[in-house]
């Protein structure tokens, strides 16, 4: 990626989300807290640190963005307001806004559907899919 | 051809004692030049300056004037600034509202250490009243020779 | 209305609660009205009136009255209540020693409007509904009330009393949007060479008669700075554009974050000057650098100029038309 | 008598402005008629009478004096007086014409004051009957004739045009350097119009007002009347009575340091303000309600008396329109005077 | 007319080489009122201020204009030369011409142009200039001290020490504060009671230092040197007097379920009490909210009991007023108490608990005897896990916590991990930390001892949760410089909280006129040079009611606070600067708007009685202006519209004429 092309991926996810990354004092609170931590490849506190490099295209392409439960405990917690929860919904937006990006599509949610996933994650679940 | 007479501004800075007077004279001692059209009056505080004294300086003849204290903050008298701030604020807006140049009137916060900001200050503000060229809405022909 | 107001005068200095009442006092052609004491049944009956043209904010004559001793009854507008808070805020008047009569106000009429339309030869003016007929020498004339509203009734900010121990007539709302600054956007929003010339075209014709400081609630002063040899600013005459600037400007700075907006200054201008666009550019300034205020709405609100944020906009940044 | 047909009044203004200065009342941005110096495409306002009143063509309300420069230790002293210009005023009403005699008995009178003496010669008044007088005039009480108005030329408004008469020398001379726009002009068309104002006249509301009790020797009489007191009260101690009123004569002299020197000017005075007359001991009146009675004692009965019975009023009204409260000449009259 | 006397001085060459300074003295001899007019090497030089004196004599001056240096250097010089020939020092004034002018300017007949413009501005100055002299006022040669903490004790010991007079006003029973509270102190381990205790007996036994125990300031008036202060004794119903402190109350008392607010209610105490045991007025108090007697008026146990007669259940508060000349702000703090932080589970484990409770728990005199064991069900902890910065460095923005670094956590927080590794070596101790702060002599050693000696596992990150699950704590953290979260069951979790300064300081800032910053902490004049003097005269700080530290700084802040108000009380009269504003009565309309805008409370109103006109006399309200407390700003002087608030020194008349020799055509 260019750098121009670089800096409007940054711009775009900066604006969108309205965090302030460079409020984070690396404290990894957000990544203490959350719940989907081991699913994940890349934790929240990451998330800030990644955009605050510019390094869009290497959290887009990560599945984590797909493993926020968008809980907002990292929001609620952060001691800085940085709220990595926003970021992670922007770059998520960004990549299924992509047409045809769909990371799934709702037809597929039934059969991923089991008896001990939180009602709060099927909900946010489909906050994820474009309609 | 004929040799036109350069305009110079005259411009009158309200320095606080504290601040922005330290602060030209560390412009002095740095030998950081301004242009000599710029004439300090020392103030205990920019909360000091009446709008009469602005107001004052452009009918005795200047062109611009210029108010610089303390950083908002840094008041030697804690609070002065923040109520200099104020009525700076309404006194330029209101200048402003009558037509006169808003360029010909300034706010600067100087500190004792900013030196280089004093001159360069002085400086930028010299030639924007320059290129304004004389004070003739705010003027009084009797002080005019 | 009047009656009424009449019939509670009497009261009032009846049963001891006043020993005068300031109110209107008839004159020569119904809008020709002198603001005047009444200590007696007698002196109101001859002489009190209210009506369309009781125009004049009776508020700052209790600056004197209070030195004068006893107790006043005063009838006052709710555009008057602003100005008596903010006297009240300034200790210029001692609350205790007044009572005061709030009065509904549907707005005041300008007999300069009338005048306009053409009439001359005024010699008695009736209500009649949403009309004045007018009796002139030249005949009969029937103008309908909102022709003729006073401007400042026309952008009246309120209709609510902020203060007072009683009420006669139906208490009225705040009027958010008045549309009181459309004209100081029409000025900032002209180029400051257009504005430099209308300012210029008004306040040349300013004879210096002090009639708008004189009037003016908020201008108090035991002497005025114009009028004190010592202060190096005093001025009899407007010798020129610059002492007609100065004299405004310093005005309503003085008045910025005091001035109730009552609109008297532009009423009794000889000269027909809009000055109350100098105090309402103030105004309006307040409200958008340092949030809404108006002067005399709360007489224990820390007025504009007597308090700071640390983030106030810097004077570089709201010297403009738009901030 | 001559006449100006309408159509002709430009070229009329025209020839006058083309060798001196012609003011007429304009209507300014408000509306309200001022004095102001003609040029083409100038138009004459209709309205009744001027905000201010004509005296400011020859008492201004600020005029330098003198002047002394100084440099370094060094004074001189200037004498800033120029020679004036000759000037028109057009359109004068009776009042003010009448106003001219009051302050020519203050200011030609020894000693002579030179900057109005000069600034009279230089003038000369057109004045213009009324027509359609206003509520507010009371010209009448005071012997005055709005249908018949004095200056150097007279002017009627009729039908067929302007009528014109010269009444003095500068009047003729006036209307002898226009003569080629004049015709010969009809007294009846000037009787008329004066009878249509005459009858105007003594329907107005105040055309019953009287001057009795009032006037020469009434000092003793009024001076401690307690009704000063109550008409006062309201007096906001501005100076806009004096300001518009045509008879005030009243001036401060000040000196203003313009830093390379002094300016003395002198700028009218009102007898309402509180540093009236100031003098190193304070205030001769230190209330408002002795400056009050000083300013309508002086045109009721101070003048009066100085004057041979002639009032210091001339009715123009400027001041019952123009006072912030409402209080004027005539409730004073009417209280004072009359019956009482 | 003044007779003015113009030097110009030529700095050497420093002046003389860019301003020719002979056409100067020539063009300012030329000004009206200049009688006298040279130019000289060096004024500052010893011949060059005879020069002066000698022109001063000779001439008659009567004032006197010196175009050199700036005034910040040399304006004191001059005013002292002058002074000493008799000439009021505030007739001189200093026309900078080295700074603004030679120093600045190359082209010399600019420079010099420059150089005559400014002196006539000093010259137009002087002119309106009028001999000021410094008023006096006396000083009560006493100190109030608000707060009986270290930082209070530590400071009234010091003004003590140096003979004068010092009053304690302390909220609680007892003084000793948070310090009294704790068991061993940073980075020497060394017992706090074994220091500060015999400190708080030193101040019972001074002479000079009066306590005024569970007492409380209820207003303050005047200004500097002359302060009336209003004390509020409250009531707590045992005659000081009296109580020998023998205790036997407070053993008797039947009413046992007090919380015991010293040892942050891990354990409970009786109504009547005395808070520790070293305590300092050594007396008895009883809490009227659970007094039986009190409450029910059927008790009466320790009256009966007592030996000495000191109960008094009908006692009331009495207010005693004195007078000091200096007051001195020790308010302090507490630590903020973490209930709102539900996913670290202070308000529902009782196995959570904040670093103060945790130095009772370890404290010998503490509710479980200096052994530590956690709340719930007495056993020792085997695994702690240390929270740090809960509540400290949050966002602005941020409604739980406080934006800034509570300065002694980390330090505290290593001293608590190394004692329980040390007594207790079979425990785990884990420190979650965002950055680890030591800067302070010997911390950095200390803390990495804790890591190095002690093994204390300090993991960069964040607890995330903690929740009880059967008696276990399951805590829920990061390590950031692992990349893994960790899940650690512990049996103590201690959280570091932030500091914050005591609710009364507030008010009490208030009535000392005192300023504070958003967080409440006291404001300094200047936060380098005047670091502990409030802006407002006469008012001092000490310890952490200025702002977070630790028990070294606190002490040094207090002796230093001490040395100023010693500095204050040592002078019999305090002299004013004489550049104070200064009201016109007969001008002033009463209508507060300076008063709104005077930073130091200098401005007061009067109704005073005046001669009306025609021999009536009105009474109206007028401002005045204290001298003493004035510091010559100047805010007043432009709030007020009609002028009748001036600034001596630099008034309105002499600005404006500055304004106009600058201007001048």
């Amino acid at each position: 990626m260019s750098h121009d092309k670089k800096q409007a991926a940054l711009d775009e996810i900066l604006r969108s989300s309205g965090v302030d990354v460079r409020k984070c004092m690396r404290c990894g609170k957000c990544t203490a807290t959350c719940p989907a931590f081991d699913e994940m490849e890349y934790h929240p506190h990451q998330f800030v640190y990644m955009v605050e490099k510019g390094e869009i295209e290497k959290l887009a392409a990560s599945p984590s963005i797909f493993k926020c439960l968008s809980c907002f405990a990292c929001m609620e917690r952060c001691p800085r307001q940085v709220e990595p929860a926003k970021l992670i919904e922007a770059v998520r937006l960004s990549v299924i806004r992509e047409k045809g990006a769909n990371h799934l599509k709702p037809e597929q949610v039934p059969a991923l559907l089991d008896e001990d996933l939180p009602q709060q994650a099927i909900t946010s679940a489909f906050r994820k899919y474009s309609k | 051809m004929q040799d036109v007479k350069e305009f110079r501004p005259k411009i009158v800075a309200f320095c606080c004692n504290w601040c922005s007077y330290a602060g030209a004279d560390l412009a002095g001692s740095s030998r950081l030049a301004y242009p000599a059209d710029v004439k300090i009056i020392r103030v205990p505080c920019s909360c000091r300056v009446n709008p009469l004294f602005i107001l004052r300086a452009f009918q005795r003849g200047a062109d611009g004037v210029i108010m610089a204290g303390c950083h908002p903050g840094d008041c030697h008298y804690t609070s002065g600034n923040y109520f200099a701030r104020r009525r700076m604020t309404l006194l330029f807006s209101m200048l402003d509202y009558l037509g006169i140049e808003r360029e010909r009137t300034r706010v600067e916060w100087i500190s004792a250490a900013e030196g280089a900001k004093f001159s360069k200050t002085m400086n930028e503000f010299a030639a924007t009243v320059a290129a304004l060229g004389e004070n003739k809405r705010l003027e009084d022909l009797r002080c005019k020779k | 209305m009047q009656e009424m107001m009449k019939k509670r005068a009497t009261e009032l200095l009846a049963d001891g609660t006043c020993d005068r009442v300031l109110g209107w006092a008839v004159g020569d052609f119904v809008y020709d009205q002198t603001p005047a004491l009444f200590r007696t049944e007698e002196e109101l009956q001859k002489g009190f009136v209210y009506n369309g043209f009781s125009a004049a904010n009776l508020s700052k004559y209790l600056v004197k009255e209070c030195r004068a001793g006893g107790k006043i009854a005063v009838f006052l507008k709710p555009c008057d209540t602003y100005s008596f808070n903010q006297l009240m805020a300034e200790h210029r008047i001692k609350r205790e020693m007044i009572y005061v009569i709030g009065i509904a106000c549907d707005g005041k009429a300008d007999v300069e409007k009338l005048k306009e339309q053409g009439i001359d030869g005024i010699t008695d003016i009736k209500e009649s509904g949403d009309s004045y007929v007018v009796s002139t020498i030249y005949g009969d004339k029937t103008v309908k009330k909102a022709e003729v509203l006073a401007e400042r009734c026309v952008a009246c900010k309120s209709r609510k009393h902020m203060v007072y121990d009683e009420l006669i007539g139906e208490e009225g709302e705040v009027i958010a949007d008045s549309g009181r600054f459309d004209m100081v956007e029409k000025l900032e929003a002209m180029t400051p060479d257009e504005r430099y010339l209308f300012w210029r075209g008004e306040l040349s014709r300013c004879i210096r008669c002090n009639a708008c400081r004189n009037v003016c609630p908020a201008c108090t002063c035991e002497q005025c700075i114009f009028d004190n040899p010592r202060s190096g600013v005093s001025q009899k005459a407007a010798a020129n554009s610059f002492e007609e600037n100065m004299f405004h400007i310093i005005r309503a700075f003085h008045v910025a974050g005091r001035c109730t907006d009552c609109g008297e200054c532009s009423r009794v201008c000889p000269e027909n000057i809009p000055l109350h666009l100098l105090n309402r550019k103030f105004i309006k300034d307040v409200n958008t650098f340092y949030g809404d205020y108006q002067a005399g709405e709360d007489p224990a609100a820390k007025p504009p100029l007597g308090r700071y944020e640390k983030n106030d906009i810097e004077p570089g940044e709201a010297g403009g038309v738009k901030a | 008598m001559k006449k100006l047909s309408s159509a002709k009044l430009n070229e009329f203004f025209a020839a006058i402005a083309a060798s001196r200065a012609l003011y007429l009342p304009v209507d300014n941005s408000r509306g309200k008629a001022e004095y102001k110096k003609w040029e083409a495409g100038v138009e004459m306002s209709r309205a009744l009478n001027t905000v201010r009143s004509a005296k400011d063509f020859f008492f201004p309300q600020t005029e330098n004096l003198m002047e002394f420069k100084m440099e370094g230790k060094k004074v001189e002293v200037v004498d800033t007086r120029s020679e004036a210009e000759d000037f028109v005023i057009f359109g004068v009403r009776a009042c003010d014409a009448a106003s001219f005699k009051i302050l020519d008995s203050v200011y030609l009178t020894d000693p002579v004051d030179s900057y109005y003496k000069t600034r009279r010669e230089h003038g000369v008044v057109v004045t213009l009957a009324c027509g359609k007088p206003a509520e507010t005039c009371f010209c009448g009480v005071f012997g005055i004739d709005a249908a018949n108005p004095e200056g150097d030329v007279t002017a009627w408004e009729t039908e067929g045009g302007l009528m014109l008469r010269a009444n003095t020398e500068k009047g003729e001379a006036l209307l002898e350097a226009t003569a080629a726009l004049l015709e010969e002009g009809d007294e009846a068309a000037v009787q008329a119009a004066q009878a249509k104002t005459r009858e105007i006249l003594k329907k107005l509301p105040l055309s019953d007002l009287s001057t009795e009790g009032l006037g020469v020797g009434k000092t003793a009489e009024l001076f401690d009347r307690p009704e000063w007191k109550t008409l006062s009260e309201a007096c906001l101690g501005c100076g806009t009575c004096t300001f518009v009123c045509p008879t005030c004569q009243c001036y401060d002299v000040r000196d203003f340091d313009t830093g390379n020197g002094i300016k003395r000017f002198r700028c009218w005075d009102s007898c309402m303000y509180s540093d009236f007359t100031l003098m190193a001991h304070g205030n001769s009146r230190n209330s408002q309600v002795e400056r009050f009675r000083q300013r309508f004692m002086h045109k009721l009965v101070y003048y009066p008396d100085r004057s041979g019975g002639t009032f210091g009023c001339v009715g123009c009204g400027r001041c019952l329109s123009r006072c912030p409260i409402s209080m004027n000449i005539v409730k004073v009259m009417k209280t004072m005077g009359g019956k009482n | 007319m003044q007779r003015i006397g113009v030097f110009i001085c030529h700095c050497g060459t420093n002046i003389a080489a860019t301003v020719d300074v002979k056409a100067v003295a020539e063009a300012l001899g030329r000004e009206p009122g200049v009688v006298f007019s040279t130019d000289y090497q060096y004024m500052c030089s010893e011949s060059g201020q005879t020069l002066m004196r000698d022109a001063i004599r000779e001439h008659k001056l009567t004032g006197v204009v010196v175009c050199s240096c700036s005034p910040r250097m040399h304006e004191t010089t001059f005013r002292k030369a002058a002074e000493k020939e008799g000439l009021n020092p505030y007739m001189v004034e200093i026309a900078n011409i080295r700074e603004q002018v030679s120093w600045i300017h190359k082209d010399v007949a600019e420079a010099t142009e420059k150089a005559i413009i400014l002196g006539r501005a000093a010259i137009a100055k002087v002119h309106l200039n009028k001999p000021l002299k410094a008023g006096e006022s006396p000083v009560t040669k006493r100190a109030l001290v608000i707060g009986g903490g270290i930082a209070g004790i530590q400071t009234a010991l010091d003004i003590a020490e140096a003979g004068f007079e010092v009053d304690i006003v302390e909220k609680e029973p007892t003084i000793g504060g948070k310090m009294a509270q704790i068991d061993k102190t940073f980075p020497t381990l060394d017992c706090a009671a074994c220091i500060l205790t015999p400190k708080m007996v030193d101040v019972a036994q001074n002479e000079k230092i009066k306590i005024f125990s569970y007492s409380e300031v209820e207003s303050v008036k005047g200004f500097v040197g002359n302060f009336k202060v209003a004390i509020r004794k409250k009531a707590r119903y045992v005659d000081e007097e009296k109580c020998t402190g023998c205790g036997i109350c407070t053993e008797k008392c039947p009413q046992k379920k007090v919380p015991n607010e010293f040892n942050m209610g891990l354990d409970t105490r009786r109504a009547i009490y005395i808070p520790f045991a070293q305590a300092v007025p050594k007396v008895a108090t009883i809490d009227a909210n659970y007094c039986t007697m009190m409450k029910t008026g059927k008790c009466g146990v320790c009256q009966k009991l007592c030996g000495a007669g000191a109960i008094d259940y009908k006692q009331q508060d009495t207010i005693v007023e004195r007078e000091y000349g200096a007051i001195v702000a020790a308010t302090g703090f507490n630590p903020m108490k973490p209930t709102q932080y539900n996913e670290l589970g202070y308000a529902t484990c009782e196995d959570v608990v904040t670093s103060l409770e945790l130095e009772r728990l370890m404290n010998a005199a503490g509710p479980t005897a200096g052994t530590l064991l956690r709340p719930s069900d007495k056993k020792h902890p085997h695994t702690i896990v240390f929270v740090q910065c809960v509540g400290s460095r949050c966002d602005a923005e941020n409604e739980k916590g406080k934006p800034y670094c509570s300065k002694i956590c980390c330090m505290y927080t290593a001293k608590h991990a190394m004692l329980i590794r040390e007594k207790y070596p079979d425990t785990e101790v884990y420190v979650f930390y965002i950055d680890v702060r030591t800067p302070g002599k010997n911390f950095d050693e200390f803390y990495r001892r804790a890591v190095e000696q002690y093994g204390v596992h300090y993991v960069k990150g964040q607890v995330g949760k903690v929740v009880e699950e059967n008696g276990v704590l399951k805590v829920q953290a990061s390590d950031l410089l692992s990349g893994e979260q960790l899940h650690i069951d512990a049996d103590l979790v201690v959280l570091a909280t932030a500091v914050e300064p005591d609710k009364s300081a507030r008010s009490i800032a208030t009535m000392l006129t005192a300023s504070m910053d958003t967080n409440d902490f006291f404001t300094e004049a200047h936060a380098k040079l005047r670091p502990v003097e409030s802006p407002t005269a006469g008012i001092f700080l000490s310890g952490v009611c200025q702002g977070p530290k630790d028990i070294p700084e606190t002490v040094s802040q207090a002796s230093a606070a001490a040395a100023k108000v010693i500095g204050l009380l040592a002078k019999d009269k305090l002299t004013c600067n004489p550049c104070v504003a200064e009201s016109d009565e007969m001008l002033c309309n009463g209508c507060s708007s300076c008063e709104k805008v005077c930073p130091y409370g200098a401005i007061t109103y009067t109704d005073k009685e005046f001669r009306g006109p025609n021999r009536t006399t009105l009474i109206r309200r007028v401002a005045s202006v204290n001298p003493a407390v004035c510091q010559g700003c100047g805010a007043c002087t432009v709030a007020c519209p009609s002028g009748a608030m001036d600034l001596k020194g630099f008034s309105n008349r002499q600005i404006m004429a500055e304004v106009d020799a600058i201007c001048k055509m």
